[in-house]
């Protein structure tokens, strides 16, 4: 069940330059959250931040919630100025869950701050799994998690932009048909920058066989519904909504060029 | 708290806006709680809406150029009456015609059913290539609501613009021509552009402008209209608390809406309700 | 930065609107620095304008119901006219009358003087008694306009409203009548009620609305004119900062005017100048 | 010449229940400062709180500006949270200077907060006149800074309303006709809520020959003569402005009733 919860921070680091790591108390939706929701946060309660803002749920425990964000306008500014003990006013749990899957292989592709929901997503997995995590991001700085995810995944393939870790170039381009093929991978999990997905789409028509789930974005209203704000067009072209029939979509069912922000 | 105009009585003054709260399938507890629920637009054929991004936030407002996405009447009087009729409180359903036609077809499929009325949507600004509203022109209102209200004895209620008319007029118009009650102001015209690519940011183009930063202004075309006239109004635009509701009662209005509100906070009407309890 | 529009050339797009940059005699250092200055409305006799309170704050905006105090035109011209010529910047005199007649006055009065033009009040909500605003009315405004410029040769500006108006039919019937650009959105109609005393709270009991809170709607007025009228067009509502500039100018307008901003900080213009030329 | 000065917070104070003192490094304006003045201080740079909100300045060295104010709505309550360090954007100085006054004999009426901007002319017409300050207050608590004024003052008429210190009732009550003739007071400043300045303004029935100066209060826009919309009705009908006429006005000159909130 949705509800709204006064959330106190229990924790609030910066991780690099940018990106930002929040715990917060929220045991009403901690207890009722599964792997690929998400939740809204209202960054104050006066009107300058209408709207909230939508975060992935990168970590989950009974009484616990963390988010991961990367600070990139103004509402992801004033969150990161927010301390502990002070409360935060959030929504949640919202969105679907990820399929449930037993004794597959699985990959999961995160780009930057996309590792946020799929690391939620490698946690749950891993138990009943075998996990795949090709993982990219700009610096090596921003290779968040390893140790973690390297407990989770059986084998990590880490990449940067700028070279500084791991293989050259953007993750993307690791994925390996022939690999695929031959560890028998059937399920994939992408989150990360639209041009990511998209590119990821492309590189597909490579991969038949195997059922590419992403994580979606758009500028979402309400979270839960009620508004038509949010939404990705079907190839059918109609809309589905990103906060109730996703965040997470099979790729192959949606038009991402309907996506731009 | 009660309220009745003319057949019907609502528990409290409570509304939740049309296009704020979907079809009305979600969140039945708050639903059933309050004085009605007014449905997402629907329109005779599906719609899927406008294209991305469909709403963003302005200083104290909203933009949403969400354009009237439903699964138009056949399928909402298939798939979603059937859930609606279970709900413990009034149900409007919000009718977006283009054409008196459609208004009349509109009419005639939702007028039997078990809903406690019709919002006649005369006023959204998200539909492409509409040159004016039909809420802009007294004589549009009046032939809209006449061919409506000959065929139905729901209560019918008229939603009606603030942009670029005088709302005096149309709710007149609205009323001499058989509507129970009129709803406004809708959302203000708006527009916003991103400073670096230099284009227009929602997906729409333009967009309806609601929330706090239209609270001064909704309240004015209420008391104005109600100086002069004597009728039910529903009254909205940025109500965010119990203050703004006291406040939007004070200028005239007989029941409220919520809009935007809902979107900050699904359960903002149970908790306005229960601060004008205490 | 220059824009020239007919024989006036401007050092920059940023105008000082009336009512927030008092009759011109104070900040002369900003002043001198802007595109020019609009006074404070102008009317034939002295007023003393509104009850207390005359401003109040609403989300994002402002509500003020000043009610046009000014010294009328005769003292105007003895003791502010003077000082206001030594400015180094275009000074434009808002005259508002009450009637044709006072318009033709207040023309004939100020007319020949060394100011650079007249902007023509047709839409200031804060005066009593008044059914509706000339600007509301496309032969209104015709009809006034055109009788103010067979008086004169100098620069006119027509200030409109976007209040219960499509301000496109206005603007046109300005333009028609001989105005050298239109000017606006003036504020938006608004009221505000206390809830204890359950009374309006402004003196004046309604006001007019301005700020952040209108700019989507400001925007969307004048890019809805440019769209049909290639006519030169001083854009305001909520400027607060450089960014508001330009998505005015993308909008469609040629110059703005800072309102609201001025009382929030009376250096904006200087600031806002500066961010625009980094 | 006025300025706006972001200006540093060296330290903020509870000093009652509802009173706080806030102390400013504001050099800019500290420097110009004269008794009778105010600044506008912008709660916030959101536009939750649009317009700025006049506070008199209650003492002045040549960096710093003391602010004394009672929280009572929601602009002040915010200001209340601000801490030491943070800054905050501040215009002044406004308004006029108080008459220049020597070799008389004052008398200074304080209401409640009223003490603010009497703290400051106390201190600069102590230098060359004789001062009685008679000063009232709800409670005993609320009596601020009774030391230094003391030090300013020959005499000090102290009152509450609870009768918790000093006398009990009203201090207007207590300026008595035949002391002030006894005395040869000729000037009286008194600041304090409006119904204790139309409490006054009868009183002064019995005062024939003294100048009453008050500080005045009304709703600002601006703060520096742009936007008309502070005022005071004079005797005439035309309204004077509190922000640059002001904010101190002979009694005898102004309408009270003009001046509701
Ligand atoms: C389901 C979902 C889960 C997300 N999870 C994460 C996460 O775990 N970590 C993380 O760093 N970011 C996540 N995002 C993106 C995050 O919501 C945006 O970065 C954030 O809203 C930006 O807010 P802002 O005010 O800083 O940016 P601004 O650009 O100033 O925001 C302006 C408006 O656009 C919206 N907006 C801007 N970018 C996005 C975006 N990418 N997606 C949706 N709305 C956007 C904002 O919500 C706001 O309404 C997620 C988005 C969605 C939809
Ligand atoms: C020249 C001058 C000097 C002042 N000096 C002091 C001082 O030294 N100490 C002090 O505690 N107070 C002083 N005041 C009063 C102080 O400005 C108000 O208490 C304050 O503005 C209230 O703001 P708020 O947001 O908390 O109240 P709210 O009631 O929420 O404010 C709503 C609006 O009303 C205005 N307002 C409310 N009360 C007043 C008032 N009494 N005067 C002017 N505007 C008001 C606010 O500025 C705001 O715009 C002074 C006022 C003036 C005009
Ligand atoms: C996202 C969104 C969608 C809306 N859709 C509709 C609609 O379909 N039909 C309608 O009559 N009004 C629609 N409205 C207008 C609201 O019902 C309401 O009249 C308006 O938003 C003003 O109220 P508010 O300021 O409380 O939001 C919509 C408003 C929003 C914000
Ligand atoms: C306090 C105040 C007084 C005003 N007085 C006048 C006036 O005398 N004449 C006029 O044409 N407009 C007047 N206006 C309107 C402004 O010039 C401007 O058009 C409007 O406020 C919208 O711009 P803004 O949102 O930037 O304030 C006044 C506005 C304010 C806030
Ligand atoms: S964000 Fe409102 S429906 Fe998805
Ligand atoms: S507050 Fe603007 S003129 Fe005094």
């Amino acid at each position: 069940m949705i509800v709204t919860e006064s959330a106190q921070i229990i924790a609030h680091h910066q991780l690099t330059e940018e990106i930002f790591s929040l715990l917060l108390e929220a045991p009403k939706i901690a207890t009722q959250v599964k792997p690929g929701q998400f939740v809204m946060i209202r960054i104050s309660d006066n009107y300058s931040f209408m709207l909230r803002r939508p975060f992935a749920i990168a970590d989950c425990t009974q009484n616990n919630i963390r988010i991961i964000y990367r600070v990139v306008g103004k509402g992801t500014k004033e969150l990161s100025k927010r301390k502990p003990k002070e409360n935060l006013d959030i929504l949640g749990p919202l969105g679907r869950s990820i399929p449930n899957l037993k004794n597959k292989k699985i990959a999961l592709c995160a780009g930057g701050i996309g590792i946020a929901p799929l690391k939620l997503v490698a946690s749950k997995l891993a138990q009943t799994n075998e996990l795949y995590l090709y993982y990219g991001a700009k610096t090596k700085k921003e290779l968040l998690f390893l140790n973690e995810l390297k407990a989770l995944c059986g084998k990590l393939i880490l990449a940067t932009e700028d070279g500084s870790w791991g293989k050259k170039g953007l993750i993307v381009n690791f994925l390996d048909v022939a690999f695929f093929k031959e560890q028998k991978i059937e399920v994939l999990f992408a989150a990360g920058p639209l041009k990511m997905l998209k590119n990821l789409k492309i590189k597909l028509k490579d991969f038949p066989q195997l059922i590419p789930y992403v994580f979606l974005e758009s500028r979402m209203g309400c979270g839960c519904g009620l508004c038509y704000c949010c939404g990705v067009k079907t190839i059918n072209g109609e809309y589905l909504r990103i906060c109730t029939d996703g965040p997470v979509f099979n790729l192959h069912q949606v038009e991402l060029t309907s996506l731009e922000l | 708290m009660k309220v009745t105009i003319k057949n019907l009585t609502f528990k409290n003054p409570i509304l939740l806006a049309s296009g704020t709260y979907g079809l009305g399938t979600k969140f039945i507890g708050v639903i059933n709680k309050m004085g009605g629920i007014i449905t997402k637009g629907i329109t005779v054929n599906e719609r899927f809406g406008n294209p991305l991004p469909r709403i963003i936030e302005t200083p104290s407002g909203i933009l949403n150029s969400v354009g009237l996405e439903n699964p138009g009447v056949k399928k909402f009087k298939e798939k979603i009456l059937p859930i609606l009729s279970k709900l413990n409180t009034h149900i409007f359903v919000n009718i977006a015609g283009t054409t008196i036609e459609e208004f009349i077809i509109l009419t005639e499929e939702l007028g039997e059913t078990e809903i406690s009325g019709l919002e006649i949507n005369l006023s959204c600004p998200n539909i492409k290539n509409r040159q004016r509203l039909p809420a802009q022109s007294p004589k549009l209102v009046s032939k809209i609501v006449s061919a409506i209200r000959k065929r139905t004895n729901k209560f019918l209620i008229a939603k009606l613009t603030a942009n670029f008319v005088d709302p005096l007029d149309t709710a007149r118009a609205a009323i001499d021509s058989g509507v129970d009650a009129v709803s406004l102001i809708n959302t203000l015209y708006g527009i916003a552009f991103d400073i670096n690519t230099k284009k227009p940011i929602l997906g729409g183009i333009t967009g309806g402008l609601s929330g706090p930063a239209i609270k001064p202004f909704a309240l004015y075309c209420i008391w104005h209209i109600k100086q002069k006239l004597d009728i039910p109004i529903i009254g909205g635009g940025g109500i965010m608390n119990a203050n703004d509701v006291k406040e939007f009662i004070l200028a005239g209005a007989k029941l409220v809406a919520i809009g935007s509100g809902n979107l900050v906070d699904p359960f903002l009407g149970l908790k306005i309700l229960k601060e004008l309890e205490d």
